[in-house]
């Protein structure tokens, strides 16, 4: 109770903090703060699987994804073009934004009595899957779909960032260049991180199907340890001419649909299990689309790539 | 012992919630820096006490996944913040 | 109780993430601005969730394999609005 | 002996505790930024793992203590990778320039 009003008064605090920042890269650390203590929340609310989704990608990636906008757009990220609105606009906007966090807040006092859930159906639904996680439940099994359609949005994400290459660029590597560290702190940590963040991703992966923990958040550590030695100046990316790796990239939704029409095909319905084959089946397809995910999400934070010769 | 450590992580929570007051008083990126790193050690330090204290194991990974991100986030702060703390024209 | 104590701080986010959106000029702290809204909207889910407890769960899985999955679209979103902006730096140039 | 375990965990959690409050009294009240990152560092080694330590004969089985030895070893890789790169930051920031 008192840590919750704790937690909920640091989180309002740093959001506040975040958005009204003077400067852009206070605002971003004030951001990863806010992931931070999100997860925790998340924990407080009995949701363990998405406080480990929130840990990694709310704060760890998007936060160096917000850092890298705001080095690469240098004092643009601070000094805009335009003008901000007058006292008068923003204190309208002001009360505007009050008036719907208060309705926003008004509804969920008044949430119907006694809550509508779905948990029972998935609770008696469980042992047909042979998982004991309830939520890699709904994501593989009864809201697979759900799921494949998430995946093929990661892949549509990369198409599209990767799009937006200034002429030139396209087929070249990802991502600014970053300066090479050499010797140091930053090029130790880069080289003795990664083999540890790896193993930590497996085991988070492999208790995914019985204990919190899935393919989204061990993604997310892979491509925080492939990103590790690319921000250390340590690698270069490859290009994203390279066949290998849009493969690597499609290989995920393309076994899972492949896994669905086999299931149209022996069972009657798209993305149905056969009786007993549901968790190998499960797991095969999770380690695959991890591997996806985790160079998709790494590749998006690279951001587009830059032509090779300067301009 | 467990109401003790629930009570622990509880003060380590507001102990490091309190040094965020550091990321809105600045004065240089270094100290943002560190106010949110003290943050992230002191989520995982209250973590590992509540996890042990309701005996879940989920809290202890999900203070694994904190200290890696912790560490890949901290080097890209460092990495990021500007050579030269001025304040940009308002 | 500690469910509430969250709603309402969800309710609060959005406000502060909406005010963010619509005051501030630079493209990056409304990107950010968008996804503290994001975060407060999460949280009325898992509110949600948390109320529909039962069967031995602590909370109901449906909403929270929702959130799971709309916080990596949210993100896969902001990749492609950053890489928007750097466009729009380089062209703007 | 579970109650000397217990012992052990109460004054190992109280001294790590202890460290945290020094680092964080240190962080907002030290005058610059290089003995504040002084004070952060020893909430940092000290704090975490006095809790670690003091958490140990607590937990069920290896596995469990095993990762917790791990996050301490990893808040302390990083947290000594980072240090540095801070300092250096505050040595370009205080600089002529």
């Amino acid at each position: 109770m008192i840590a919750d009003l704790l937690l909920a008064a640091a989180i309002a605090a740093v959001a506040t903090g975040s958005v009204l920042a003077r400067r852009a890269f206070t605002a971003v650390a004030l951001f990863i703060a806010y992931g931070l203590l999100l997860s925790l929340a998340w924990v407080r609310l009995a949701a363990p699987d998405v406080a480990m989704t929130e840990a990694a990608i709310g704060a760890g990636l998007s936060g160096v994804l917000l850092l890298g906008a705001v080095r690469r757009l240098g004092p643009h990220a601070d000094a805009p073009a335009n003008l901000p609105p007058g006292l008068l606009l923003t204190a309208l906007i002001g009360i505007g934004c009050a008036g719907v966090a208060a309705a926003l807040g008004a509804a969920i006092l008044w949430l119907p009595e006694p809550a509508p859930t779905l948990a029972p159906q998935v609770a008696a639904a469980l042992p047909t899957t042979g998982l004991g996680n309830a939520v890699t439940g709904v994501l593989m099994s009864f809201r697979g779909l759900d799921t494949l359609l998430e995946a093929a949005v990661v892949v549509l994400a990369v198409i599209a960032v990767w799009s937006l290459a200034p002429d030139g660029g396209w087929g070249s590597a990802p991502g600014a260049r970053q300066p090479v560290v050499g010797r140091g702190p930053l090029s130790l940590l880069a080289r003795m991180l990664p083999p540890i963040g790896i193993v930590v991703a497996a085991h988070i992966l492999w208790v995914g199907a019985d204990a919190p923990g899935g393919k989204f958040q061990a993604a997310a550590i892979l491509a925080a340890m492939w990103l590790l030695p690319w921000l250390a100046g340590l690698a270069t990316p490859p290009r994203i001419a390279a066949p290998w790796l849009r493969m690597a990239v499609v290989a995920g939704p393309v076994l899972f649909i492949v896994v669905g029409l086999a299931g149209a095909a022996v069972e009657g319905a798209f993305l149905a299990y056969p009786p007993g084959w549901a968790k190998p089946l499960i797991k095969s397809i999770e380690v695959v689309l991890t591997a996806s995910i985790a160079v998709a999400l790494a590749l998006l934070v690279m951001g587009p790539p830059e032509p090779d010769a300067p301009r | 012992m467990a109401e003790f450590l629930s009570i622990a992580a509880l003060l380590v929570f507001a102990t490091a919630a309190v040094g965020l007051l550091r990321v809105l008083r600045g004065p240089g990126d270094p100290d943002r820096v560190m106010a949110a790193q003290l943050l992230g050690t002191g989520g995982i330090a209250a973590l590992l006490l509540a996890g042990v204290a309701m005996s879940a194991p989920a809290l202890v990974d999900l203070a694994l996944i904190l200290a890696l991100l912790a560490a890949f986030a901290s080097v890209a702060l460092a990495r990021a913040a500007p050579p030269h703390d001025r304040e940009p024209p308002r | 109780m500690s469910a509430t104590i969250f709603g309402l701080l969800g309710a609060a986010l959005v406000g502060i993430g909406l005010f963010g959106m619509l005051v501030r000029v630079s493209g990056v702290l409304r990107l950010l601005s968008f996804n503290v809204l994001g975060g407060g909207i999460f949280l009325v889910f898992g509110v949600v969730a948390r109320r529909g407890a039962g069967a031995g769960l602590a909370g109901d899985p449906v909403p929270q394999a929702l959130v799971l999955t709309g916080i990596v679209v949210a993100f896969a979103a902001t990749t492609l609005a950053v890489a928007l902006l750097l466009r729009l730096g380089r062209d703007g140039e | 002996m579970s109650l000397l375990a217990n012992g052990f965990t109460i004054v190992a959690v109280l001294a790590g505790l202890v460290f945290f409050v020094a680092g964080t009294a240190g962080l907002l009240r030290f005058p610059d930024t290089s003995s504040r990152l002084h004070a952060l560092t020893k909430a940092d080694h000290l704090g975490l793992g006095l809790i670690v330590l003091g958490l140990l004969p607590q937990v069920g089985g290896v596995g469990e203590a095993a990762r917790l030895l791990a996050i301490w070893a990893l808040v302390m890789l990083s947290s000594a990778a980072v240090g540095p790169m801070i300092a250096r930051l505050t040595r370009g920031q205080e600089g002529a320039e």
